[in-house]
């Protein structure tokens, strides 16, 4: 073992951070070495976003010391902080969707010459870059082109290049499915063994396990400790986390026996040109149906003719029986439907709005604009939600913009609990939910179907899948192409079923 | 024979029965007029100019909306062959750039007005508002001047509020408004002088809403004679107006086809009247008289 | 409900001051300012001025504020002025009845804002460029109804709009104070106030929680218009005459400025009306102030210009941190406080 | 093709029909003097909507170009008339000041959270209010070099002239091009207009880059003003009024976002061109009066903002088709 000055690359002392007289970080002791994979864990609202920020010059920190290299440090915006050699994906991606994806790599360091950009070369080397997360794409399009999850590899792929001695990573495997995880994690081993110091944000457990070497621990903004990963058992780091055990029975979900009652939605031949291949889909009262597949196969546009947010062009729709047009949001809602976005930021969270404002609006447009919600109402709506899904808020009134990522999820899943819907569409609705409201919501989702809602579920993650439903579908290239049932619906048979696909990626 | 004009806009009544009546002009003599409004913008008027060269007419009317910067379109023209002739305002470019200017005389406007002002209150004290054109037009530079030197000599004239209502009658009332709340109710002004008869006619208005009468307690001299202002004159309301005759086109055209059919070079000023009316002329006759003018 | 009066009232404090400073200043320069007296059974003085001229202004800023609340914004308000003036005054020449005028002249107002509104919302166009063209071919066709001459009308009901008296107070004054409650009322008495601020946020997250955004935007447009008609026929009732070429002309400045004036954003959302009709009246009280200080009128602009600037420093978000003002001096020096994410 | 770009082909697209179907109605459209005339006629318009261009961009806007030219008209016209100053060093004073009074509408914007609508009105305002207190006369400008500058023009076949000032906007137009596409500072504007907290985050320098861009947009404006006293021979306080609009309806018409982020300067010089042409047809035409000009403008411009959206609607479905 080298002296310690030596030892760390990144130290932070007491750095504290308040919001408008709520404290998020409170005197936070932070080292990173040399060559380790740091997780930084905690609840939804824990701060863990926020010391980032802090770290990296994004938000001015109240007080306390930061030092690189052991030199002392402060950088005043993003930019010093990624000249010092820190590179960073922010939590909501944070790039720009008018950009070409090569201009979001390079932006600032684009090569020149003559005082001008070289685009070829630019673009050459993004997609040299993007080759190593084997992604193959056509970098001279607008990040808006690609989906969530081509976003976040190509903010992760700018951020490891714009690292020479820190990366930072605040949840970059949200979206991201089982294989770009594993690209992803090769690529961080790499890093590692240069000698740069990761950090790590996640709330997926076995991410932690699989990656990090030492682990730090937030609970409400305070520091709960930092372990050695390899002696540190799960369910002690979740009581850490959590401040309480949680019990065996959630943790591991027990096996869901399809109870299915009649069917009660019939989705006939729907599809959309260009978009998804025509299908045919029952969903029967109390039955959950997941939807499984790769990146891009298909999942969010089979959701949004579903709900008519992007209206199919063909096909029909029966619910008990009648056929009914479902031309728009405002008519899906109508008919007892629900959509949860999987992009909350640009989809989801009305950001200046309150947090119960978030939470009555769709039932107060389905009720129609001439009958408001009485304000008692609203505030009781809310302030059950909150409490039911555990929204850590300093109260209803918050502009939901300032809740942390996962909290805002959970508003957005609170809006369309509270319309009671007969058939909520989910698109990974456990994006960024902390492991404790993670299993409140899986748990949350069985309760439902006991009392007769029907649900659709969008996942990439395959295990909570396998948990909560009672079919399982699998997507790819745009198309239906397998049922799983019963038996079949293991994690391995899915991927199996998935991996039929492999090898040619959906590129339409 | 055809003809292009430049019309400034349609910014005032007086403008539209400008346009009216050269129309009119042009139809009688049965010359092809092609107009081109320019919405208040030299530059449109440039454009106009240079289309009108492009397009080979015979001749140009421009009513220049500002005297300046005309030396390279005129100079383009004169190149092509295309006699211009200026219409109600002139321009300060070299004389030989244009056949002739058919306007009348903005300081001499004003100072009619004046005069008439200086003759009427005699050696009373006289405590006069001024409520002036567009800042920076040229006839709100040049109608103050002309009324200032009209009162020129006559201590007892005294302008003591000057402001601008923007050649319109919102603009005049509101800040007639103003002017009779600054002056002790309205009691320290004996006379309004407005650069044009829109201003006065919505001025009027609000020395009525103060309790004053307007053409007794104030008297009201302006400019244009529009035909609403000889409708409050022959209500007693105003006292005096100087016609800006809204006829530059005939003379225009007159000079026009003298040149085209003898060569003959009509003076380089062709000077309208400004004809002053007052509430002995029998203002309704005249009234009637401009009302189908398009004013 | 006194927290939410407490609110509101917080809400609108910067913008009370404003108005309570630049009522001062206009005493400074004019001491008799606040005189009022009652003439002919008509409340009278620079006050009342302030009030009755700013009537145009306020109307318009009402609509204004829910265009700009959906993020949009309403070029067209100043020609649409001047087309239901038009339109009014035609109507009685022709020797049509009051209450047919009226209706065709607001009708009219909310046609013009139907189109606006189906540009934006139907088409798609961006709204300025959208409101740019009836800006430009509104006034066009005011003035081919009037043909370009001030269309004088005597009918005494409608000249009673403009110069009329109700409650000791001009018509025009009582018309804004009770269309500014009622639409306010309204607005915030149903669910639209908070439907309107969602679709101006975030209008596709709002779509896609069933709020029906179109016809919300056709609303917030059609109801520009009809502000707009109001105060179309206020502004021809007051010279009893329509003025296709004057009447309205840069309005729709004034009111976006009344409306940020007021505290509102021009990024959409979260919206004031009070606070806008507040912003109108300070913007009037600087004109009326501007008008009574007797000097050159070479100097309105430049002495308007000034007192907007300060108005908006000192209501600026970053004011008390003088951090800010300090940076703007000396660029490069941080600031000690968080940007927002 | 790249879905970039569409907007752009679309616009050029429209123009050359528009151009085409007034040359059927009207030969003499097609000569060289009409389109000289194009270029010199609008030339300040175009420099000034480069300026326009990159504040839009940024998901700004600028309203007090119209202001700014025509103040800085009348200050080279009094500095001229007062002092001996040779015309280039005017030029320069009066560049520096008005490239300074868009550097500190920038800081305030940015600085003070300000919107940019309100600051830059307020600037209208004022540069109009300064040009008043200088003179609220128009000045004659006769210095021996402007006829310099003025003469120096190509003589096109058929008669017409390819203008010192016209060959300037198209330089002008080319640098913005450049500028825009190929350089940082570019970038850095597209990125303001995609997000300005996003592009802080990714190491933008969001105050910086808004200064810049009001400048350059000051600078334009006062390049543009210098052009016009080129045009005029003169300064005059009321000149320019509204031109602002203008230059905002050419950007836009040029397929450029006013949200911000997306957008070309190249459009720019088609959406000055296609309202060059509509102004042109009118003239030509020369039937219509004050009012139906006002009416055809506004008809015309809606036309040609439907045909965009109609071609860019036709070529995304048949994309995804
Ligand atoms: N700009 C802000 N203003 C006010 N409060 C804020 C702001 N940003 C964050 N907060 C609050 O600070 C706390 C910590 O938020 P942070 O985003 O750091 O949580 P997190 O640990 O990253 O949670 P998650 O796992 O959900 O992303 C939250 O309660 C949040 O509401
Ligand atoms: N790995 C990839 N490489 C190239 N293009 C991709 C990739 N992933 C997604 N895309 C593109 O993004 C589009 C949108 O994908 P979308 O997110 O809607 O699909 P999805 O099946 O809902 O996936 P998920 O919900 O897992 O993100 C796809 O149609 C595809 O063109
Ligand atoms: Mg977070
Ligand atoms: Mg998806």
């Amino acid at each position: 073992m080298m002296p310690d000055g030596q030892d760390f690359i990144l130290e932070a002392t007491s750095i504290s951070k308040q919001f408008l007289g709520s404290a998020a970080l409170n005197n936070i002791d932070f080292a990173l070495k040399r060559s380790e994979v740091h997780a930084l864990l905690g609840e939804n609202g824990a701060g863990k976003s926020t010391l980032i920020k802090c770290l990296t010059g994004a938000y001015h920190r109240d007080s306390g010391t930061m030092a690189l290299d052991g030199a002392s440090i402060d950088p005043r915006d993003t930019l010093q902080a990624q000249s010092l050699g820190i590179g960073t994906v922010y939590q909501e991606v944070n790039l720009l969707p008018n950009l070409s994806v090569a201009e979001n790599i390079f932006i600032g360091r684009q090569p020149m010459r003559f005082g001008m950009i070289r685009t070829a070369e630019m673009n050459i080397r993004s997609r040299q870059l993007l080759a190593q997360y084997g992604l193959d794409i056509d970098v001279r399009l607008p990040l808006s082109n690609f989906s969530v999850a081509v976003q976040q590899i190509v903010a992760i792929a700018r951020a490891v290049d714009l690292s020479g001695k820190v990366l930072i990573l605040d949840e970059p495997t949200a979206s991201l499915d089982t294989r770009e995880v594993d690209i992803l994690f090769g690529i961080v081993r790499d890093i590692k063994k240069r000698g740069l110091g990761i950090i790590f944000i996640t709330h997926f457990l076995e991410q932690v396990y699989a990656i990090s070497d030492r682990i730090t621990v937030l609970r409400n903004g305070r520091l709960v400790g930092t372990r050695e990963t390899a002696s540190l058992e799960r369910k002690d780091l979740v009581a850490m986390m959590l401040g309480r055990e949680l019990s065996e029975e959630t943790l591991h979900a027990a096996e869901h026996t399809a109870s299915a009652g009649k069917t009660r939605f019939r989705f006939k031949g729907v599809g959309r040109k260009g978009r998804i291949e025509p299908f045919d889909l029952d969903i029967a009262e109390g039955e959950v149906v997941g939807l499984a597949g790769l990146l891009g196969s298909g999942r969010t546009e089979t959701a949004e003719a579903m709900f008519g947010a992007r209206p199919a062009d063909q096909g029909e729709v029966e619910i008990d029986g009648r056929t009914v047009s479902i031309g728009s949001p405002h008519s899906a809602i109508a008919h007892g439907l629900g959509f949860c976005p999987e992009d909350r930021k640009t989809d989801g969270i009305i950001g200046d709005l309150s947090v119960r404002e978030n939470i009555i609006l769709a039932l107060q447009a389905r009720k129609g604009w001439a009958r408001p919600l009485g304000r008692a109402e609203q505030n009781a709506l809310a302030d059950r939600y909150i409490e039911a899904l555990d929204i850590r808020t300093d109260g209803r009134e918050k502009p939901i913009k300032l809740l942390s990522g996962g909290n805002q999820q959970k508003a957005i899943l609170a809006r369309w609990l509270a319309t009671d819907p007969r058939l909520l569409i989910l698109d990974e609705p456990t994006r960024g939910i902390d492991v404790g409201a993670h299993a409140e919501i899986i748990k949350l989702i069985r309760d439902l179907c006991a009392k007769g809602m029907s649900l659709a579920v969008i996942s990439s993650e395959i295990e909570e899948l396998v948990a909560y439903s009672s079919r399982i579908r699998v997507l790819r290239d745009h198309r239906h192409v397998a049922e799983l049932k019963g038996a079949q619906m293991t994690a391995g048979g899915i991927i199996d079923a998935i991996a039929a696909t492999h090898g040619e990626e959906g590129n339409a | 024979l055809t003809v292009g004009f430049s019309q400034i806009g349609s910014e005032s009544g007086w403008r539209a029965a400008e346009t009216t009546v050269t129309k009119q002009e042009a139809e009688k003599r049965g010359i092809d007029l092609k107009f081109a409004d320019a919405q208040q913008k030299q530059e449109n008027q440039i454009k106009a100019l240079r289309s009108f060269i492009a397009q080979g007419v015979d001749a140009i009317f421009v009513a220049p909306v500002v005297a300046t910067g005309w030396d390279d379109v005129l100079g383009e023209a004169k190149d092509a062959g295309i006699p211009v002739l200026l219409l109600d305002r002139t321009v300060d470019s070299d004389k030989s750039l244009y056949l002739t200017a058919v306007t009348s005389d903005l300081v001499h406007e004003g100072n009619v007005a004046g005069k008439w002002l200086a003759d009427t209150v005699k050696d009373k004290d006289c405590n006069i508002v001024e409520l002036q054109g567009t800042t920076g037009s040229s006839p709100a530079i040049d109608r103050k001047k002309g009324f200032e030197q009209g009162i020129e000599g006559h201590a007892n004239l005294k302008i003591i509020r000057s402001q601008t209502g923007d050649f319109t009658r919102t603009k005049g009332k509101e800040v007639m408004e103003s002017f009779l709340k600054a002056e002790n109710g309205g009691k320290n002004i004996c006379a309004l002088y407005a650069h044009n008869d829109d201003m006065a006619v919505g001025a009027i208005e609000a020395i009525k809403e103060a309790g004053l009468k307007p053409g007794t307690d104030i008297l009201v001299v302006s400019i244009d004679a529009v035909p609403d202002i000889f409708k409050a004159m022959a209500a007693g309301e105003a006292n005096a107006t100087v016609e800006l005759t809204p006829n530059m086109a005939g003379p225009a055209f007159d000079a026009l086809d003298a040149y085209l059919k003898d060569k003959k070079e009509p003076p380089k000023w062709i000077q309208t009247e400004s004809k002053l009316y007052t509430a002995s002329d029998d203002p309704m006759k005249v009234y009637e008289l401009k009302k189908g003018l398009g004013y | 409900m006194n927290g939410k009066y407490g609110r509101l009232f917080r809400r609108l404090l910067p913008q009370i001051i404003t108005l309570i400073v630049v009522l001062v200043l206009n005493v400074l320069l004019f001491p008799d300012f606040f005189n009022i007296s009652l003439q002919n059974g008509r409340l009278y003085g620079s006050v009342i001025d302030v009030l009755n001229r700013g009537a145009p202004v306020a109307l318009v800023a009402i609509g204004m504020t829910l265009v700009i609340a959906t993020k949009g914004i309403d070029l067209s308000v100043g020609a649409i002025v001047a087309i239901c003036g038009a339109v009014a005054a035609a109507s009685t020449v022709a020797g049509h009845s009051i209450a047919y005028t009226l209706t065709l002249a607001l009708l009219t107002g909310i046609a013009c804002g139907f189109w606006n509104g189906f540009l934006v919302s139907v088409l798609n166009i961006q709204p300025i460029v959208a409101t740019l063209v009836l800006m430009v071919a509104g006034r066009g066709i005011a003035q081919l109804i009037t043909e370009g001459a001030i269309l004088t009308f005597t009918d005494d009901s409608l000249i009673f709009i403009g110069s009329g008296t109700a409650f000791h107070l001009p018509m025009p004054v009582v018309i804004w104070v009770l269309f500014g409650a009622v639409v306010t009322l309204i607005v915030r008495r149903t669910a639209l106030g908070l439907l309107v601020e969602a679709v101006g946020i975030n209008r596709h997250a709002s779509q896609l929680s069933g709020v029906r955004t179109t016809a919300l935007l056709m609303g917030a447009y059609m109801l520009s218009g009809l502000c707009a008609a109001i105060a179309g026929l206020i502004v021809a009732a007051d010279i009893k005459g329509a003025d296709a070429n004057n009447a309205g002309l840069w309005l729709e400045l004034d009111a976006i400025l009344a409306v940020v004036v007021g505290g509102n954003s021009l990024l959409g959302g979260r919206f004031s009306i009070i606070g806008s009709l507040l912003g109108a009246m300070i913007i009037q009280a600087i004109n009326t102030g501007i008008l009574t200080s007797g000097f050159p009128p070479e100097y309105n602009l430049i002495i308007k210009a000034v007192i907007i600037v300060t108005i908006l420093v000192i209501q600026s978000p970053r004011i008390g941190d003088v951090g800010a003002l300090i940076k703007l001096i000396k660029p490069g020096q941080t600031v000690g406080k968080g940007s927002h994410q | 093709m790249k879905t970039k770009y569409l907007p752009l082909f679309a616009t050029i697209l429209i123009f050359i029909i528009a151009y085409a179907l007034c040359i059927a109605q009207f030969p003499n459209m097609l000569s060289t003097r009409v389109v000289g005339n194009l270029l010199t006629d609008n030339a300040f318009l175009g420099i000034a909507a480069v300026g326009m261009t990159f504040v839009i961009l940024s998901g700004g806007i600028d309203l007090s170009i119209g202001s700014v030219i025509a103040f800085t008209g009348v200050l080279i016209a009094v500095l001229l008339r007062d002092t001996g100053m040779h015309p280039i060093v005017v030029f320069i004073i009066a560049l520096a000041i008005s490239t300074a009074f868009g550097a500190v509408m920038g800081a305030i914007i940015h600085y003070l959270e300000m919107p940019a609508f309100i600051v830059t009105l307020a600037g209208m305002f004022l540069a109009r209010g300064m040009s008043f207190v200088l003179s609220i006369d128009s000045i004659p400008i006769s210095h021996p070099f402007y006829g310099t500058l003025k003469s120096f023009y190509w003589k096109m076949p058929g008669g017409g002239r390819l203008t010192f000032i016209g060959v300037l906007m198209l330089l002008v137009f080319a640098a913005g091009i450049i500028i825009a596409h190929r350089t940082r500072f570019g970038t850095n504007v597209y990125a303001l207009g995609g997000g300005a907290q996003t592009a802080k985050l990714m190491g933008v320098s969001v105050s910086r880059t808004t200064v810049q861009i009001y400048a350059l947009s000051g600078f334009l404006a006062g390049l543009s003003g210098i052009v016009f006293s080129l045009y005029t021979s003169a300064g005059y306080a009321l000149a320019t009024v509204g031109v602002e609009l203008d230059a905002i309806a050419a950007v836009v018409i040029g397929g450029t976002l006013l949200t911000g982020g997306a957008g070309f300067v190249a459009g720019t010089l088609v959406g000055i061109l296609i309202q060059g042409l509509i102004q042109t047809y009118i003239t030509f035409d020369g039937t219509l009066s004050s009012w139906w000009t006002k009416i055809a403008i506004g008809l015309l411009l809606f036309a040609f903002i439907l045909m965009q959206k109609g071609i860019l609607l036709l070529s995304r479905s048949e994309r995804s088709a």
